[in-house]
């Protein structure tokens, strides 16, 4: 993220042209600051960043799978898969939590090599490919549960619970492991040669295939990355409720498309990415909050939330084009 | 600067035309004046700004100051439509057509003949068809799809839509010839005389002097964003005045010296075949030979490289590098072999655009700028650097963006990239395509120097002279066959076309 | 120059053609066993329901071809409206809110809700061409807007709707064919004229098949891609009488499901199309032939949590097929 | 009932989706029943959309069966039900009251907003602020039974006051909707004023709503909820639940009811517009282990 550096001499005109989206980020915020009494409040705003973990999570696999030029979605898919995978391990199997972890990530990873098959070796394209894996992961979880009914597990054990309600130094694990993906993936996509690979892909795909990058392995690897971590983010969903709740995980698509989306719209090249991924994803969880705790009609509310993003996108994208 | 006496004998008039993009000028009061029904030639440098002067004509972008008149009419501003209005024509060098369509929508399209019925294809077909047999003298059924075309078809297809409504009166081509083979040129030429006669003017941008010389009337050449010199009576011997003229100074031998004593052969194929397109290819190149690959669009060349560089799979026969026979099942493994390709089409195939310019050359050697996977950029840029600076890429600014770069120095990035890895093989597809003709002596010296420190390299062009000057043997292939193996010297320009399109059939194919 | 092609060539483009009838072959296949096996499914009956249960999707499909055709066939970042089921719902959920609950006139009602929709379509076309935005995010999150808005006209409830005009498009049959069907194919046909047999169409296909072509030919291509959203929009207005009709009313969350079937049925008609490209017969064809498959697979009782499972796999095979033989094919010819 | 059967006869099996416990269970036992009367099934799955359920009752026509159960779905299928009924295809419904259905088989809804307003209001002593999730009171006609008794029953009590406005449910995730929600009514709501949350028509949102207060430390506030699936009954049983109270159904055997009824019928017996069949409140952790035990969920030691 380079940005170019313009005169010295300010102008409110270039000012809000490169910042314009934060400041819409800044005034939403002033807004249901004063308009709620207990937005600004501690609790209310660790309930926003722990409420937009999961989400960030399954975000961050669909910036990777956006960067190198796809989409995938089927994120809810390994989302349920990583849930479901987990707890019958550890309902049906006795598995110790650790074990159960790996296999909920290995459920995910199912999901990512079914999409990386159908992408890579029979030309797929990514859009029809996870809408396909969709469906059959949508099926598989019906079959399996007789119908799509929970599987609960109220003796999940304490450190499996702890994934989702546990805290270090008052910091909920939620948040953590959410930070340490956001890390990781920070240091993948933006900082690394693999990042520089896979960005190049994305934005000309023959191109780096001559220049002799293995252009399937990566997209394969970045279905598979994508799928696993969002697993991580299904186990967390489970951990909390002590349940695999299936088809659970498609309610996060749309909000993941549209967090990738924003932040690639705060980009100056207009590429996905991870600290712009971040942005989209807590100007989702502040509005949600936010209209939350106004105490509007639902109805009401939903319409205002939906208005809000288009709002919120067409001045995000109108700005980069001013640049 | 040539301000002519009488705008009225031009049916085109660019006054002092200037042009700035942030940080650089790309015009700078640059002037164009074409005659009716002449040829007019448009040349210069890489970065020249011939592209940026077609591009304020065609209204893409706007002047910052300067005036233009079209027959007699001054235009304040230019937009895409009032430009077409006027008859202004431009084939572009890229092929803009639409792959899915047929050839008789692609020539119609934006100008469809309905009928009660609706859009009234069987005329649009019959009038296609009539217009590419009578005026640009090819056959091709008009309900062929675009893509089932070859490139020179594909080419005649656009001009034909440029032309299909008489309306004409200017037509500039970009570099029309690129992507064309000799025969295929010479009928593009028979085409464009053909326009010529019928009254209207052409503007021909090339670095081919070679084809400037054969078709112009007069030539503009540009340097640094200024005409510095209008040619008229162009014959044979006017190229050493405007290759001049565009460089500004005394240009030193186009080739370098040759010659090379070979020694240990590096690449071996033996009875290699492809999915029709080349069969029982048998072919070698040693460490430090240059290798010339010549032979017509559809002959199989393509293929024959992009096969040995694993973007294509061979269906029999075997690859040897270094006496090792090698399976390349994708350019990576070709690339860890040693085996590198600088590819025909550099904008689409050879760079990622929107990558800076110090991306694009460290593209391929990641590993090189990493600590611990991670990239450290000050070895990036350090490295970047220096390979900008060894091949002169301007603008000297590896931050900048590939997609701003013009054509030679794109080609330059592409080359700066393979340079440093120590590569053993060098396949350069058509190196020269788009590069002015300094750059291009740059680019043959750089390909000499990595001949002289023991790489094999070939050379795939469709440019006799190129393939002559520049190499020490020249394979030609038509049909998919190889047809002829020979060093240089038993060869010259007429006898090596004559090869290529097969006037001369000849049994020393190896 | 006449013919470069090899010999060899020949061999790898049959054998493209011949992978290039898979994604139909295996349609007709299933459809000659569902015959076989489904009771009545060879009849007229189940022909008209076949059709009939298709009509929301098929005019859908119809929107969003225009808008493919105009924005390219590459979903990312080409053309895609995801807004036009939710077009529907909202146009639905005003017709019936008005008849229903405020004795507005229907044709009024239906005017009503067609503005609304090319005001949604209008949205749309400032959003992707004005302001630039990728379709898919656009329309994506439009249709969010659009649904909200839905849920404040009905307070997320059920209007039924008994209007004798909704009634007879539902129940009522000209010669023993469904109105619904009757209209549906109107509605197929003027668009199919205006799309594949004008010079708008023409055009507006050209804008799809390659933006630089068009615009270097005069084609103003910002404008034909703005009309593509607002002809979308409009196939979903024309949408809502069809959705109207079939729930008796307006239903919230009618539009899911019609979502996934405009884009699976718009798709799969791409792998039947020759070209390999978006077409709006191929959609249609699409839509039915995925009606007639739920239908038949329900008619002969395959367990219900199979057919998911079913519907994609069918997808994949259908679209691997496809673009696997136009790479064969591309591989095959010259240039 | 041994005389009965459904030898030879194909029934049609609609439901409106099966992710839900209650739907799922009905289904099955609907078609399970069937078959243990000899009888072939067509199941057919609406996906959870009303208006894929009503187009399901088209298909059902025309494969030629001899009579239809029907569980749930709104307005939509009405047509639906009068074109087979004049095609002489007898239609027994389940959760729905049809005028063109021969016969209704659920749960008493009426007594189960009562009954469940009454345990509410008792678990807080009856006053203070009470929360609830009610989306689908507009939405289906069993759900607006239940709320509207629920707030019946609540005009009873001047001490309690129902929060405005009304929280929505999503039902698709629905645990952890409901548990985003209560996180930020929780936030807006501090300690001392919000003594209870109740789930107008079912109860998978109360898993979530739960697992909130407990993170929140908020487990003073009372959740009940109506349906008693095994998931809620076993969190119910739970020492120190805040789910307090609940009312069980028996989906499974209002299903085979209505699979019976079909068989009645064809019998030649006369049936009533409705059969209801039990439900069971549930008040309390040891009611709670009683139930889940009773209905053959299992044994909550
Ligand atoms: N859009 C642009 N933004 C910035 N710089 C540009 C842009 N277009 C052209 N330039 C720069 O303007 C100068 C003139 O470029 P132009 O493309 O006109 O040269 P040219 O004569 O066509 O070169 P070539 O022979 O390589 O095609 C170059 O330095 C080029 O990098
Ligand atoms: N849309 C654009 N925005 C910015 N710069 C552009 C744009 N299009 C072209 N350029 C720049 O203008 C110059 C000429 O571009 P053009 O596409 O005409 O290539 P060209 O002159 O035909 O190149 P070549 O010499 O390879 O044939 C290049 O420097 C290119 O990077
Ligand atoms: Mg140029
Ligand atoms: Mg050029």
């Amino acid at each position: 993220m380079s940005l170019v550096s313009d005169s010295d001499t300010f102008s409110l005109r270039s000012f809000l042209v490169r910042y314009g989206f934060l400041v819409i980020i800044a005034a939403f915020f002033a807004f249901f600051s004063l308009y709620t009494g207990s937005f600004l409040s501690g609790t209310n705003l660790l309930n926003i960043i722990e409420g937009s973990s999961i989400l960030l999570i399954l975000a961050l696999g669909m910036t990777l799978v956006v960067a190198l030029g796809g989409i995938d979605l089927s994120v809810g898919i390994a989302f349920d898969m990583g849930a479901a995978f987990a707890i019958v391990a550890m309902k049906e199997y006795d598995a110790a939590w650790y074990v159960a972890i790996l296999i909920g990530i290995g459920g995910g990873v199912l999901v990512g090599l079914l999409n990386a098959f159908l992408v890579v070796k029979l030309s797929v394209s990514p859009f029809l490919a996870t809408l396909g894996t969709f469906f059959i992961g949508s099926s598989v979880q019906r079959i399996f549960t007789g119908g799509g009914g929970p599987i609960s597990h109220r003796q999940a054990p304490m450190e499996y619970r702890n994934l989702a309600i546990g805290d270090v130094f008052g910091i909920p694990s939620e948040v953590i492991i959410a930070a340490v993906v956001l890390l990781i993936y920070f240091i993948f996509l933006e900082r690394s040669i693999f990042g520089k690979r896979i960005h190049a892909i994305g934005l000309q795909k023959t191109a780096a295939l001559v220049a002799g990058i293995k252009v399937n392995k990566y997209i394969a690897l970045g279905f598979i990355i994508a799928a696993a971590t969002c697993a991580i983010g299904g186990m967390i969903g489970s951990a909390n409720l002590r349940m695999f709740t299936p088809l659970a995980g498609f309610s996060y698509l749309l909000d993941a498309i549209a967090a990738v989306f924003i932040g690639a719209s705060i980009h100056p090249h207009g590429r996905p990415n991870v600290p712009g991924t971040l942005i989209g994803v807590l100007f989702l969880g502040m509005v949600a909050n936010g209209l939350n705790l106004m105490g509007l009609d639902f109805n009401t509310k939903d319409a205002l939330s939906g208005l809000i993003l288009v709002g919120a996108l067409a001045i995000a994208v109108a700005q980069k084009r001013l640049r | 600067m040539n301000m002519p006496k009488n705008d009225d004998a031009h049916v085109l008039s660019m006054a002092g035309i200037s042009k700035s993009f942030p940080g650089v000028q790309a015009l700078d009061g640059a002037s164009l004046f074409v005659a009716p029904g002449e040829i007019h030639g448009l040349v210069g440098e890489n970065g020249a700004g011939k592209s940026t002067i077609i591009k304020v004509l065609a209204g893409v972008y706007e002047r910052d100051s300067g005036t233009v008149t079209i027959n007699s009419t001054v235009y304040e501003t230019l937009t895409p439509a009032s430009v077409h209005a006027a008859g202004v024509r431009f084939i572009h060098q890229e092929l803009h057509l639409v792959p899915h369509f047929t050839v008789a929508e692609s020539v119609f399209m934006g100008q469809e003949i309905t009928g009660i019925f609706g859009i009234d294809r069987k005329t649009m077909n019959d009038r296609a068809a009539a217009f590419l047999s009578e005026t640009l003298h090819i056959d091709i059924a008009p309900n062929t799809l675009i893509r089932d075309l070859g490139i020179a078809e594909r080419k005649l297809v656009q001009i034909a839509r440029a032309l299909i409504d008489n309306k004409a009166s200017i037509v500039v081509f970009d570099e029309p010839t690129a992507p064309l083979a000799m025969a295929e040129i010479e009928q593009l030429f028979t085409a464009i005389r053909h326009l010529k006669e019928r009254g209207i003017a052409i503007i021909y941008v090339s670095h081919y002097l070679g084809e400037i010389t054969q078709l112009c009337d007069r030539v503009t050449i540009f340097r640094n964003g200024k005409d510095v010199a209008v040619e008229s009576n162009i014959d044979e011997g006017s190229s050493d005045s405007i290759i001049r003229h565009m460089v500004g100074r005394e240009l030193a031998a186009l080739y370098p010296n040759k010659h090379h004593a070979v020694e240990t052969p590096l690449l071996k194929l033996t009875g290699l075949s492809g999915d029709g397109q080349f069969s029982d290819i048998d072919l070698t190149v040693g460490k430090g030979e240059i290798v010339g690959l010549g032979g017509l669009i559809g002959s199989g060349r393509e293929e024959l490289t992009d096969t040995i560089y694993g973007l294509r799979q061979p269906t029999s026969g075997s690859i040897e590098l270094d006496g090792r026979a090698l399976s390349i099942t994708a350019p990576s493994t070709a690339v860890e072999a040693g085996i590198v390709l600088v590819p025909r089409d550099r904008r689409h195939d050879g760079l990622v655009l929107d990558l800076s310019v110090g991306d694009n050359i460290n593209l391929a050697s990641l590993e090189e700028i990493a600590n611990l996977w991670l990239e450290d950029r000050k070895s990036a840029a350090r490295r970047s650097d220096e390979l900008s600076e060894k091949l002169d890429i301007r603008p000297r600014n590896s931050s900048a963006l590939t997609r701003f770069l013009s054509g030679g120095n794109q080609q330059k990035v592409v080359l700066a990239r393979w340079l440093a890895t120590g590569s053993k093989l060098f396949i350069l597809d058509e190196p020269t395509v788009g590069v002015d003709i300094g750059a291009k002596v740059e680019i043959y010296q750089l390909i000499e120097d990595l001949a002289a420190q023991g790489a094999g390299i070939i050379v795939s062009s469709s440019d006799p002279a190129e393939l002559l000057g520049l190499c020490d043997r020249v394979a030609v292939l038509m049909r998919g066959k190889l047809i002829a193996d020979r060093p240089t010297g038993s060869l010259d320009i007429d006898s090596l076309i004559a090869l290529t399109t097969g006037f001369e059939t000849t049994g020393d194919a190896a | 120059m006449n013919s470069t092609i090899a010999a060899g060539h020949s061999a790898t483009l049959r054998r493209a053609a011949l992978v290039g009838y898979l994604p139909l072959a295996i349609f007709v296949v299933l459809l000659v066993y569902l015959s076989f096996t489904a009771p009545n499914y060879f009849s007229f009956q189940s022909l008209d329901l076949i059709l009939r249960q298709a009509i929301p999707t098929v005019v859908v499909c119809l929107g969003l071809s225009a808008v493919v055709m105009a924005g390219g066939n590459d979903v990312v970042s080409g053309g895609i409206d995801l807004s036009i089921p939710a077009t529907a719902v909202l146009s639905a959920a005003i017709i019936a809110d008005q008849v229903t609950n405020h004795g507005t006139p229907i044709a009024l009602a239906l005017a009503m809700a067609l503005i609304a929709a090319l005001l949604v379509g209008a949205a749309n076309a400032v959003l992707v061409v004005r302001i630039g935005m990728t379709p898919l995010l656009a329309t994506l999150s439009s249709s969010v807007a659009v649904v909200g808005i839905v849920k404040v006209i009905t307070s997320s409830r059920r209007i039924n709707v008994d209007h004798p005009a909704v009634v007879w498009l539902r129940d009522g049959s000209i010669a023993g064919v469904s109105v619904g069907v009757i209209l549906t194919t109107l509605i197929f046909l003027i668009f199919f004229f205006a799309v594949h047999r004008t010079r708008w169409g023409m055009n507006l296909q050209a804008v799809g098949g390659s933006r630089d072509a068009a615009e270097i030919s005069g084609i103003p291509t910002g404008r034909f891609l703005s009309q593509s959203f607002v002809v979308a929009a409009f196939a979903g207005g024309l949408a809502s009488m069809f959705v109207l009709a079939r729930g008796s009313g307006s239903t919230p969350g009618t539009e899911e499901n019609l979502l996934l079937e405009m884009v699976l049925a718009t798709f799969l008609g791409a792998a039947f199309s020759p070209r390999r490209v978006v077409t709006l017969w191929g959609a249609v064809l699409g839509a039915v032939l995925v009606t007639a498959l739920s239908i038949g697979f329900k008619s002969i009782g395959v367990n219900v949590f199979w057919t998911g499972c079913i519907k994609g796999a069918l997808i994949l095979v259908v679209v691997a097929s496809a673009s696997l033989s136009l790479k064969a094919s591309a591989r095959g010819s010259a240039g | 009932d041994g005389h009965l059967s459904l030898d030879g006869k194909k029934i049609g099996v609609a439901v409106v989706g099966t992710q839900h416990f209650w739907d799922r269970e009905a289904f099955n036992g609907a078609i399970d029943r069937v078959k243990e009367l000899g009888g072939e099934v067509v199941p057919v799955d609406g996906g959870r959309d009303n208006q894929v359920h009503a187009d399901n009752h088209d298909i059902l026509l025309n494969s030629d069966v001899d009579a239809v159960i029907s569980i749930l779905g709104d307005g939509a299928v009405e047509p639906k039900f009068e074109a087979l009924k004049n095609a002489g295809i007898p239609v027994f419904t389940v959760d729905h009251l049809s005028p063109h259905g021969i016969n209704n088989t659920t749960s008493d809804n009426y007594y189960m907003g009562t009954t469940i307003g009454r345990y509410m209001a008792d678990a807080i002593g009856g006053e203070g602020k009470v929360a609830i999730f009610n989306a689908f009171e507009g939405a289906l006609r069993i759900c607006g039974i239940r709320a509207g008794l629920w707030k019946y029953v609540m005009q009873d009590y001047p001490g309690i006051e129902i929060m405005q406005p009304e929280l929505a449910e999503a039902f698709a995730n629905a645990p952890e909707d409901a548990r985003k929600k209560t996180l930020d009514l929780l936030s807006a709501n501090p300690k001392g004023t919000i003594d209870a949350i109740h789930v107008g028509c079912w109860d998978q949102p109360a898993i979530g709503i739960v697992q909130a207060l407990e993170e929140a430390g908020r487990t003073e506030i009372k959740v009940t909820a109506l349906d008693g699936g095994p998931e809620t009954l076993e969190i119910m049983a739970e020492e120190n639940s805040p789910f307090v109270a609940n009312v069980a159904q028996q989906p499974r055997k209002i299903g085979s009811t209505a699979a019976t009824n079909v068989a009645r019928h064809f019998a030649g017996e006369k049936l009533l517009p409705q059969t209801f069949v039990d439900v069971k409140p549930v008040n309390g952790p040891e009611e709670a282990k009683a139930v889940y035990k009773e209905l053959g969920y299992g044994d909550l030691n």
